[in-house]
């Protein structure tokens, strides 16, 4: 195996054990990987952004179109809209610059509320109510009208109507030009209890999500106390508990009695 | 498979033949080429009537080639290419899912779009003449319609679209509105139960004799739930000042720090105790999401505050934050449209004021018109959203039950295109 | 304090130490439950299963490492399953902190596989803008990205061979940590390219992708690391998904069994104390 | 001046938002070159105001290094890891990796950011068992109600839950195919309702909050 695969090992799995004395308490190792991973990932947007805006997205069409074909094989010029658009948002960091930026802001915004009206027109409440006005009844195929009752079927009548009801149910909760009273209140009150029952369902869903990552993280740790990696977990753990003793022995010196 | 199930299997695959051989083939009845409608351009579109022979046993075929000068005899079939070839049970209008409104032809004719992409070739170019022959084909026999010319060519407006434009323009002016009206008079709003609890958080607090703690979320200004969050800090900020009860508001962006500051100064000078007031109440701790999150866990530990509000967007931190205000006994009030985050606070708060509710509870506080007035006119949106809904389904149950043809009203109701 | 309260008042330490627990052990020992296949993880499946040979698959990893563990298992399904279906692949992601992951699954899974980059399958890289991104795309790509992630000029690949915009993909399918991910590729790029699309998402966002999926603005919907594992079952080749199930299935119950305590312990004191104000004046 | 610094903007936000609004029902060649050219743009925009939230964090970090105020040291190794990234990144022209082999900004990437990020996360897990243990109660029948779809939920979405209750599988594809689609359907339609009255009142010169920065 690479040195560096090795190295790797140890750093990652050094980060991860600090990143989880937090469970413990905060303390200084957390702290130092905390502001290591701020500025790390900063550190990764800054260099992405300067090779796929500045080279890829800018220097590339623009002055060197010989390496594309097509539309890019002359220079775009139009290019230097964007960019000088882009130069107008950095000038809010100068104080007598920064009315400038709103000019930027101005065309960002308004391109994106454009942008944005019909679309979520069409897709969310368009096609939404499309969904949800469904026949509460079906055509048997014996030209008969019956109704379907299973449950398992999403798209049964029975469901339909349950769909209707918690749709209705909870616009209605959301309304705000009436008192929740009268057959008001049962209405809002369904709407309250199908609200319930979805957290229910996000919080048991999270669980998964959660729990996901903490299994991520231990499959890592389980690979890197392999003899391969030099046992790499089982040191670092031994040093990350030394040192929190240490942090605490230390304090308790520092600190005055109570 | 007994004797009796195989002749009947035979028969039923030998009816639909029996009877369209009874049937003459016929070339295409009625037929029509355009250019499409509602489209980019480079395409035509091709219908004709449905005819008593169709059936799996008969196939449409649509050729297509560049049309000569115009003479006025039929342009010859020689350099015309085959570009479709399907059962004549296939292809029709009903299928294109377009609203009653930009639909020429009936629904049970067939279609066929001619145009760039899969087993079409080239397709058509806009502004060149094509004529296009469309047959009926019946094992060795076929049947022609006279040939047909159009050009295709880009259009200006999407008439499918015409319902989706008109409910921004319609609800564009309701919200405007709106508006208006509030900036004219009251405008009702219902009592939000959340704001009780708010007082009351504050209420305890004061008898403890402990500080309470206030986060704004993490959205900048620019965000409905943080003008909300600093609306509802006012609120909180006044009763405070008039019992003098210690308040700490973390931030994580300085703007909105300042902006609070303010606030909270003005609401001291309203409750009459400008001097109580704190220059360093509001106070900045970092833009990191989860330095942010330890220093408030740390707060909370260390101050204990009787009442923690959490108030604004929030993110993954949500639970770090509320499972210690829990851990330390504090009544928590939250307020958030963050919807993956409400199961948390729903959870481990004492009060939630979920999604609109909380921009509810800040126009009913502020009492602002623009602020009402949207509110006013979303609800009215809400209004006949639902009444669209009970319509919708009514008629369809309907329609299921009478056969009758409710498109004329559901279509409006549809994202079709 | 009684026992319940005293129960209630534990330092939650004690509970990290116990999910720690939890999660290792079936780790180490894993127990192999069997894994049922939903409807919504299927009809993705079904959907590629169904494409001919040389059609264009798009896959949008649109997540960073915060949700590796979850969405990554379920790129390398999908991507072991296209290749094996010989589908023409394009990569791409919208999230900047992603581009790494994603460069590096799709090189691994290719490599497995013996594909070869610019010829089977293309990594575009990442591009500001989200939205703008996939309207850009379904104008044409090669403006969008006028070179892929190895400065290779688009207009020019084997792989892109007349696939000039989003027009020509067939089938998009997006894996998404938050709401610059699925929704965004049906607003911005479905709903007027006419692609098909399917989504793949983290546990936290799923449930709200429910009324997209039902109304078939998205033709499947793979939740979470329960859905990975089903990938995994379904195309036969089991890995970190399947693994990581069974340590699911003993954190799950336990915290089912932490939720069921907690109500027996608030109970019993609800119950005492309320009964406690009720004895007292009959006891005076 | 100031036509410059406050109708200029409200002018721009108002061309560009009507035109791109109408510019969807106008499928004419013409209009779609104007939205691919002006979502290019907005590409390149994007990377900007990238830029911009990475440098107030700059700022705040030297600002707290060179006042030396409690924890300076901390900003530093944020600064330390900030430009360390930066500068390998650019030597190796931001490619994690080349011909297959992982380049140094890959290292970093892989075994420091993807770690950290992770961890991070993961530490939620933890939380949310305590928080299930010590504040997840039937304090009022909608906090049942929400306990027991959580833990029907939780059940049914893992091997062993389906094993134990068979039923429980099922009744979680229930829940979430109909009950919570429900729910979500009703939530997007409202909050469409408030991003389409937001996104009118931005064009319309009522809403004027995003223009912040800089006094008048």
């Amino acid at each position: 195996m690479s040195f560096e695969l090795i190295l790797g090992a140890w750093v990652a799995a050094g980060l991860t054990l600090f990143i989880l004395t937090f469970l413990y308490q905060d303390n200084p190792l957390f702290k130092l990987a905390e502001h290591l991973y701020v500025g790390v990932s900063v550190g990764y947007a800054i260099v992405k952004t300067y090779d796929t805006v500045l080279v890829r997205l800018i220097y590339e069409p623009m002055l060197k179109p010989g390496i594309t074909q097509g539309e890019w094989a002359k220079g775009d010029w139009s290019l230097l809209i964007p960019l000088t658009i882009g130069a107008l948002m950095l000038a809010r960091y100068a104080p007598k610059t920064a009315w400038m930026s709103r000019i930027a802001f101005a065309f960002v915004v308004g391109v994106g509320s454009g942008l944005a009206i019909p679309r979520v027109v069409s897709s969310y409440i368009l096609k939404q109510i499309e969904d949800t006005v469904r026949p509460l009844l079906m055509l048997g195929a014996d030209g008969g009208v019956s109704f379907t009752a299973s449950l398992a079927d999403p798209a049964s009548n029975l469901n339909s109507i349950v769909l209707l009801i918690g749709v209705v149910s909870v616009l209605f909760y959301f309304f705000f030009s009436v008192e929740h009273t009268g057959p008001g209140r049962v209405v809002a009150r369904t709407g309250i209890v199908f609200l319930m029952i979805s957290f229910g369902a996000g919080f048991g869903y999270t669980v998964m999500a959660r729990m996901s990552l903490l299994i991520g993280r231990l499959t890592d740790l389980i690979e890197f106390s392999q003899p391969q990696y030099g046992g790499a977990t089982w040191w670092l753990l031994a040093l990350t508990i030394a040192t929190l003793i240490a942090f605490r022995l230390r304090r308790g010196e520092t600190e005055p009695p109570r | 498979m007994t004797a009796t199930g195989r002749t009947m299997l035979a028969f039923a695959l030998l009816a639909p033949l029996a009877a369209q051989a009874g049937e003459r083939l016929a070339p295409p009845q009625e037929l029509q080429v355009f250019d499409t409608p509602n489209d980019g351009g480079n395409s035509l579109t091709v219908t004709w009537a449905p005819a008593p022979h169709d059936g799996p046993g008969t196939r449409y075929l649509v050729m297509v080639g560049e049309a000569g000068p115009p003479t006025g005899t039929s342009p010859s079939l020689a350099g015309m290419t085959v570009i479709a070839d399907f059962p004549s049970d296939s292809h029709y209008v009903r299928d294109a899912r377009t609203p009653w409104w930009s639909r020429s032809v009936p629904k049970t004719h067939h279609q066929y779009e001619i145009k760039r992409g899969r087993g079409n070739g080239n397709g058509v170019k806009d502004g060149t003449s094509y004529a296009v022959v469309v047959s009926a084909v019946r094992g060795h026999e076929s049947m022609m319609a006279p040939a047909l010319q159009s050009v295709p060519q880009p259009n200006w407006f999407n008439w499918n679209e015409l319902n989706n434009l008109a409910i921004v323009v319609l609800f564009g002016l309701v919200v405007f509105g709106s508006i208006q009206v509030a900036r004219k008079r009251e405008i009702f709003l219902r009592r939000i139960a959340g704001l009780d609890a708010v007082d009351e958080a504050i209420g305890r607090s004061t008898e403890l004799g402990k500080p309470i703690l206030y986060l704004t979320g993490a959205g900048d200004m620019s965000e409905p739930s943080t003008i909300a969050a600093a609306v509802i800090l006012g609120r909180v900020a006044k009763r405070v000042a008039a019992y003098e009860t210690e308040l700490m508001v973390p931030h994580r962006d300085p703007i909105v720090m300042a902006v609070c500051q303010e606030i909270t100064k003005q609401s001291y000078l309203e409750a009459g105790k400008p001097d109580a007031f704190k220059e360093d109440s509001n106070f900045f701790i970092t833009t990191d999401q989860f330095s942010y999150t330890a220093a408030v866990d740390g707060i909370m530990l260390r101050k204990k505050p009787a009442a923690n509000f959490f108030m604004g967007s929030y993110f993954a931190e949500s639970l770090l934050l509320t499972e210690t205000g829990a851990s330390t006994g504090a009544i928590q009030i939250a307020g958030t449209d963050s919807d993956h985050q409400l199961p948390f606070f729903v959870t481990t708060c004492d009060y939630t004021l979920i999604g609109e509710e909380l921009y509810a509870a800040s126009a009913y506080l502020s009492r602002e018109p623009v602020q009402l007035g949207t509110l006013r006119g979303q609800d009215i949106g809400k209004a006949v959203v639902l009444g669209m809904l009970g319509i919708g389904t009514a008629l369809a149950t309907l329609s299921v039950m009478t056969g009758l043809d409710v498109s004329i009203v559901l279509d409006l109701f549809k994202d079709l295109k | 304090m009684t026992f319940a309260e005293r129960m209630l008042r534990i330092d939650r330490r004690i509970i990290f130490l116990l999910i720690g627990a939890c999660t290792l052990i079936p780790l180490l020992f894993p127990m192999g439950l069997a894994i049922k296949t939903s409807p919504e993880v299927t009809s993705v499946y079904d959907y590629i299963e169904h494409m001919p040979e040389g059609s264009v698959f798009l896959l949008s990893l649109d997540f960073d490492p915060a949700s590796k563990p979850e969405l990554y298992p379920q790129a390398v399904a999908l991507l072991h399953h296209a290749f094996t279906r010989n589908l023409r692949v394009i990569g791409m992601t919208l999230w900047l902190p992603g581009t790494g992951m994603a460069n590096e699954v799709i090189t691994h899974v290719a490599q497995e596989r013996g594909k070869v980059n610019g010829k089977d399958y293309v990594f575009l890289g990442w591009s500001p803008g989200g939205g703008s991104v996939i309207i850009n795309m379904g104008q044409s790509i090669s403006t969008a990205f006028p070179t892929d992630y190895y400065n290779q000029p688009t207009a020019s690949l084997p792989v892109l061979e007349g696939v000039q915009s989003l027009r020509d993909v067939q089938y998009v399918v997006s894996l998404a940590a938050g709401t610059t991910g699925i929704e965004t590729w049906y607003v911005f790029g479905k709903d007027k390219y006419k692609f098909e699309l399917g989504g793949g998402c983290t546990g936290v966002i799923a449930p709200g992708l429910y009324p997209l999926l039902r109304s078939g603005q998205i033709n499947g919907l793979i939740g979470g690391l329960r859905g990975a594992a089903e990938y995994e079952v379904l195309i036969g080749r089991k890995g970190r998904a399947v693994a990581g199930m069974d340590a699911q299935s003993v954190t799950h119950l336990a915290i089912i069994v932490l939720v069921i305590l907690c109500n027996v312990f608030y109970l019993t004191i609800r119950r005492s104390t309320r009964g406690g104000g009720q004895a007292s004046p009959a006891g005076n | 001046m100031n036509f410059f610094r406050r109708r200029l903007p409200l002018l721009i936000t108002f061309v560009t938002g009507v035109l791109f609004a109408l510019q969807y029902y106008v499928p004419h060649p013409v209009s779609e070159s104007m939205l691919t050219s002006v979502t290019k743009w907005l590409q390149i925009i994007g990377g900007f105001a990238l830029v911009l939230g990475v440098t107030s964090l700059f700022h705040l970090h030297a600002v707290k290094i060179r006042r030396k105020e409690p924890g300076w040291g901390y900003s530093f190794v944020l600064y330390a890891g900030m430009i360390g990234t930066i500068a390998v990144g650019l030597w190796h022209n931001g490619k994690e990796t080349v011909d297959n082999v992982t380049t140094a900004f890959g290292w970093i990437y892989n075994f420091m950011m993807v770690p950290l990020q992770g961890t991070m996360f993961a530490i939620l897990a933890f939380f949310i068992a305590s928080a299930a243990y010590r504040s997840f109660r039937a304090r009022s029948p909608e906090a049942a109600v929400l306990l027991i779809a959580a833990i029907i939920v939780m059940m049914g979405r893992v091997p062993l839950g389906e094993h134990l209750i068979p039923l429980s599988g099922d009744l979680t594809q229930w829940i979430l195919n109909v009950l919570n689609a429900s729910v979500r359907r009703a939530i997007l339609i409202g909050v469409s309702l408030g991003a389409i009255a937001l996104s009118l009142k931005i064009i319309f010169g009522v809403e004027r909050a995003y223009l912040g920065g800089g006094k008048e």
